[in-house]
């Protein structure tokens, strides 16, 4: 990802990003709110078009409109805040829809998997049950395997945490954490900072809309080079 | 094509009539129609060797049907009017009526000069709407869907009175539960009179010649009469006579 | 076709131009009434209110499943059996086919606009009423500063809604003979035989007095967003209204 | 009192008001023509309204334009107006038609206007997030309208539409005004050969319609629930 | 506050509490999300209508039928999870209307004291911006000034950071922290546990509609009696 830059009309979200991306790497982006942390995400799958700049998965150029009609890369996996399971659908053919549509997976084998995936997830018992049934951790943990059901080669997670209770955010971090440590190349953002020291292998810091600092997660936490970092982690820590 | 070919030819005639007004075209508990002007189009349709369906219609909308072909004659309650001539062909009547009022019996209404102030129901198409004002023009006029609400209305105190064909009030009063309530005003309310006749479609004299020699055919050989004593006079409940219907004189008709 | 709208000017122009004055009244009388019924009911509802819950519940269920057209003539002709006789003998006087065709439809409209005032107001977050009540504030103090004036917003797209229906269903007086446009073209259909043409023109008058509703609601709605600076409230409404009607 | 709801609740009037004269001489009324109409409008709106709808909700004028000046053009006008055109201006055309197929034709476009608006919200109130996680799955925008856009649009109309359903249920009432013999009509007719009790009459009417729309509401109720709608029309 | 139960339908949701709290105590109450805090808060100012027991605040029986009619007792300020400031009315609006509208205090003066307020809270300059156009931590503390211009008891804080970005939770817990040391009396339910072991005079674990335990923060944190209440203190500090 080459000197990417973003625009929402006169506003320059992202002011010029590199961003290199090793397979099997766990890189989790932090920083304040409005940092552009989601608009870098949703950039490198394509969601948003970039004004200036390159992204390139695997070799190849990401080049979106970033209109609705392009479709994206269904190697990128993504997880929302927000889960966004498709709410009339049950968990079971959420998991299958596009692993069958996309990827032509005869049904049966979809379903087999999707049921593996469950299972790895902890929820293979709410099969048939319908989104809103589920508690918001539960949620999260069939969206991430609705993810992994189609063998993506990227993980892109949005704050796949905050908009859950405390103790449910344990199951899901639980989740990624089996993620990373089987070699899935990630990257997260959130702030779980406990997390990300224990699993990242990098820790990208970001405000307004430029990298200001990156590094491993021990540097990173005990000796921030930047001023604006120390205060960041000054402030989250404080608590 | 005059009607009356169209009709041989299909071997069906589609008469317009009434189903709401008692005695003359009304449906009976059974839903089926019946009636004094029922029987005069039977037995026309008899003379011409088809077979009839009727169209039920109401004063508001006969003319446009007639017009626009749904039906070929309309035998239902029309008065022969001059304005109405200009849009559709009028037989030969088969009936004269004058026109009265209705009232509840005490209302102290007696003659049209009684309705200054007071509250009058007519059926929305009917002639009336027109004619009262011009006889009584300090009088409200409320219209109804059909004659049977305006009576309805005049039980229950909406109007002060019905005014129409004495015919028709004859047969509301006759068909209503509690007839004794009511008083036909006679004589004395006259306001007016129609011929009720049969119409066609404007500018075809062929078909109305036609249907006019058989409504002569029926005076002739007594049909009418048998008719007119089942449903209005001796051997009917309203057991009207000449004087109901102003003196009225069966005219002779020649070759 | 032979038509001629010429005529118009005579005649049958004027028994239109009397026919627009009678729409008019009604569907104003109707109106004003309605929203008073809707507002009244449409809170009940909301409170959810035990006691009077059944009584709320009968009623709008008696108006959102019968016809309009029956519900009119149905009044209609049995208020001399509901009404006192002094107070009946007083309003048949008074133009009574006029009166109970404003008491029938403000009737039926008024159970579809408590409806809608019930959503508008479960659209207001729970919270903010809470919010108030944590504060000290009573019922109606809260109702009246906090509730209404978040949920208006909500409010004003099926409110047009429902009161172009009203507009549209002024049509039905004809049936008790009351003297709107739609009575003065069937009278100049059977009394002149020039349906066509006055057809036409009631149909235009029609689409544009309902026009009129709109763009009176849309100025609404307009002045709204000026004073009353309430994002939140215009997400709710975006969120919650389906086809211009809210979904229940 | 008593003796008025005896006269008018009386086998023969009950027959007349359900079927009409079906048996006697073969037409059908009452509240199996009001249920006919009624039904068949529900059917063609439906029809209507979602091609109309869809067109509504894209983008492109070409389709746009023309479906947002027939929802304007009719739902600006009283159903009563509609049906007065529909039975009276074909004729001048010489074009036949009876008053069955008035009303019908005049319904169906009517409640089509107004389903097309529900349609069009339905489609726009799918969450943008939910389309988002659709295309991150790597659907192509067809695949997404197919299967997530518009089974979740047709959810979130439902309630409306049931709404929408009753009210054309109850405006085939209007039928009457030109003399078809649909329930409201029978129900007058009752009444003016009773000559009476127009009170026990329109009650009787009342609590039919009263009965058949509530039992449509509820059996519309029956499909807002979801996993019985899954089980019925989707198979993933 | 004794032997309180409250139901929802057939969900017994508070099974039997007991709970005095002393004037000028700050209690933070905690536990496992659905354990009934929230609800146990509501009961108090009488936003919900409890089934057994009773409520006392200054020796007066809180008598809610938990309906929308009721006027509740001003003197208990609540400070809500989503803030819930009115949308349509300024920031200083928002502050004076219950002072004018139930104390009948004058216009004039309600002004003063709510702009003495939010220069309190640290945000006089936004006394005629509309609530959305600020940040949540914002929002959140003129939530607390228009709670503390109705001059209250008792303070009520039900997670009131909890739907705050990291950086803001403290400008919030900032607040909070003066007025616990000012002396005003608050029941607090919070995740946050560092925040807890600095103010609260009381820490009280709930489950299940019932309280665990309750002890000092100190001996809470480091020697917790129960079982349940060892897992959960597990799983928060776990992250
Ligand atoms: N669709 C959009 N249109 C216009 N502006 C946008 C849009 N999406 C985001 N922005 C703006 O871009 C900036 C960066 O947003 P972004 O969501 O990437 O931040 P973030 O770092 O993810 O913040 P948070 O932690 O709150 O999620 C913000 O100022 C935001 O207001
Ligand atoms: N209005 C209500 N109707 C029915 N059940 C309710 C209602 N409010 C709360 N509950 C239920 O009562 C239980 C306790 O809810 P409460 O909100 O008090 O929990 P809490 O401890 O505050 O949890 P959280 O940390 O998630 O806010 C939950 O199971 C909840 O589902
Ligand atoms: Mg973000
Ligand atoms: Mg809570």
């Amino acid at each position: 990802m080459r000197g990417v830059v973003k625009r929402f009309g006169a506003l320059e979200v992202l002011r010029g990003i590199d961003l290199t991306i090793e397979r099997g790497e766990v890189v989790v982006l932090c920083g304040p709110s409005g940092s552009g942390k989601s608009t870098l995400l949703r950039c490198i799958n394509g969601l948003e078009a970039i004004a200036l700049g390159e992204v390139i998965v695997e070799g190849e150029h990401v080049r979106s409109k970033g209109s609705k009609l392009d479709t994206l890369n269904p190697r990128i996996g993504m997880v929302f805040q927000a889960f966004n399971l498709f709410p009339h659908l049950t968990i079971l053919q959420n998991l299958i829809l596009a692993p069958t549509m996309v990827l032509k997976v005869p049904r049966a084998e979809a379903i087999e998997r999707a049921r593996a995936l469950l299972a790895r997830v902890g929820i293979e018992q709410k099969a048939d049950a319908f989104p809103d049934m589920l508690s918001g951790g539960q949620q999260q943990r069939a969206a991430i395997a609705r993810a992994l059901a189609m063998n993506p080669e990227l993980m892109l997670f949005d704050e796949p945490t905050s908009a859950l209770d405390p103790e449910m955010i344990h199951e899901v971090l639980d989740v990624m954490r089996d993620l990373a440590h089987e070699g899935m190349t990630m990257v997260i953002v959130t702030h779980e900072m406990g997390f990300a020291r224990e699993v990242a292998s990098r820790v990208v810091f970001m405000d307004e809309g430029l990298i200001v600092e990156q590094a491993k997660p021990d540097a990173f936490f005990s000796k921030p080079r930047e001023e604006r970092t120390k205060q960041f982690i000054g402030k989250i820590l404080a608590r | 094509q005059s009607m009356i070919e169209e009709v041989k030819e299909r071997g069906v005639i589609r008469v317009g009539v009434k189903n709401d007004a008692p005695y003359l075209g009304f449906t009976d508990d059974k839903g089926q129609l019946d009636g004094f002007e029922i029987d005069l189009a039977k037995d026309i349709a008899k003379r011409l060797g088809v077979k009839i369906e009727f169209e039920p219609v109401k004063a508001s909308n006969r003319v446009q049907l007639l017009q626009q072909k749904r039906i070929d004659l309309i035998i239902a309650t029309v008065s022969h009017y001059r304005n109405r001539d200009k849009v559709v062909d009028f037989t030969i009547p088969y009936l004269y009526t004058p026109q009265t009022l209705l009232v509840k019996k005490g209302s102290g209404i007696k003659t049209v000069a009684d309705l200054e102030g007071k509250r009058v129901g007519l059926d929305a198409g009917s002639g009336s709407v027109k004619k009262l004002p011009l006889v009584q023009p300090k009088v409200t006029i409320q219209t109804y869907q059909n004659w049977p609400e305006a009576f309805f209305a005049l039980q229950r105190g909406l109007v002060d009175a019905v005014a129409t064909d004495n015919i028709l009030l004859a047969g509301l009063r006759a068909a209503a539960p509690n007839p004794e309530e009511f008083e036909l005003l006679g004589k004395a309310g006259f306001y007016g009179g129609g011929f009720y006749a049969a119409a066609v479609r404007e500018d075809d004299s062929k078909s109305r010649d036609a249907i006019n020699f058989l409504l002569q055919d029926q005076w002739r050989d007594g049909t009418w009469m048998t008719l007119f004593n089942k449903w209005l006079g001796s051997e009917s409940k309203l057991k009207m006579t000449l004087a109901d219907f102003g003196d009225f004189t069966v005219p002779d008709w020649d070759d | 076709m032979n038509t001629d709208f010429s005529i118009l000017w005579g005649d049958p122009g004027t028994l239109i131009l009397s026919g627009l004055v009678v729409t008019v009244k009604l569907a104003l009388c109707a109106f004003a009434l309605a929203i008073i019924i809707g507002v009244v009911m449409g809170t009940l509802r909301w409170i959810g209110w035990r006691a009077v819950e059944p009584f709320c519940w009968v009623y709008i269920e008696f108006c959102r499943n019968t016809p309009p057209v029956v519900q009119l003539l149905f009044w209609y002709f049995s208020a001399s059996f509901v009404l006192p006789m002094p107070v009946f003998m007083f309003l048949r006087d008074f133009g009574y086919e006029f009166g109970a065709a404003v008491i029938a439809l403000a009737f039926y409209h008024g159970a579809f606009y408590a409806e809608v005032v019930r959503a508008g107001l479960n659209a207001v977050p729970k919270g903010q009423f809470e919010a108030a009540r944590a504060l000290g504030l009573g019922f109606l103090q809260s109702l009246r500063r906090v509730a209404f004036p978040q949920a208006i917003r909500v409010l004003v797209p099926p409110l047009v809604n429902e009161t172009t229906a009203l507009i549209k269903n002024t049509s039905l007086a004809m049936a008790i003979g009351v003297a709107e446009m739609t009575f003065q073209y069937r009278a100049i259909d059977n009394f002149m035989f020039r349906g066509i043409e006055a057809l036409t023109v009631i149909t235009v008058l029609y689409v544009i007095l309902c026009l009129i509703a709109a763009w009176l609601g849309r100025l609404m709605n307009g002045y709204l967003s000026k004073h009353l600076h309430a994002r939140n409230a215009t997400a709710i409404a975006d969120r919650q209204i389906v086809g211009g009607e809210i979904i229940r | 009192m008593m003796d008025n709801w005896a006269r008018v609740w009386t086998p023969a009037n009950w027959e007349r008001l359900l079927v009409g004269d079906l048996f006697n001489r073969g037409e059908i009324g009452g509240l199996a023509l009001t249920l006919c109409i009624g039904l068949l409008a529900i059917a063609g709106s439906t029809v209507i309204g979602a091609v109309v709808g869809i067109m509504r909700a894209s983008d492109r004028k070409a389709l746009n334009l023309p479906a947002t000046l027939y929802v304007q053009s009719f739902r600006n006008v009283p159903l009563l107006i509609l049906v007065f055109w529909a039975y009276f201006l074909p004729p001048v055309f010489g074009i036949q038609t009876s008053k069955f197929l008035s009303v019908l034709v005049a319904l169906t476009l009517f409640t089509g206007a107004y389903i097309a608006e529900i349609v069009q919200g339905g489609i726009r109130s799918v969450a943008a997030a939910n389309l988002e996680a659709a295309r991150v799955l790597g659907l192509t925008p067809r695949q997404i309208q197919f299967w997530v856009v518009l089974p979740q649009a047709f959810f979130n109309m439902l309630p409306a539409l049931a709404g929408r359903y009753v009210v054309s249920m109850k405006n085939t009432s209007l039928a009457f005004l030109i003399g078809l013999m649909d329930l409201t009509e029978i129900g007058k007719q009752i009444g003016a050969r009773l000559m009476t009790s127009p009170v026990e009459v329109y009650l009787t009417i009342l609590l039919i319609y009263f009965v058949v729309n509530r039992g449509l509401v509820m059996c519309l109720r029956l499909l807002e629930n979801r996993q019985s709608f899954n089980r019925l029309f989707l198979r993933i």
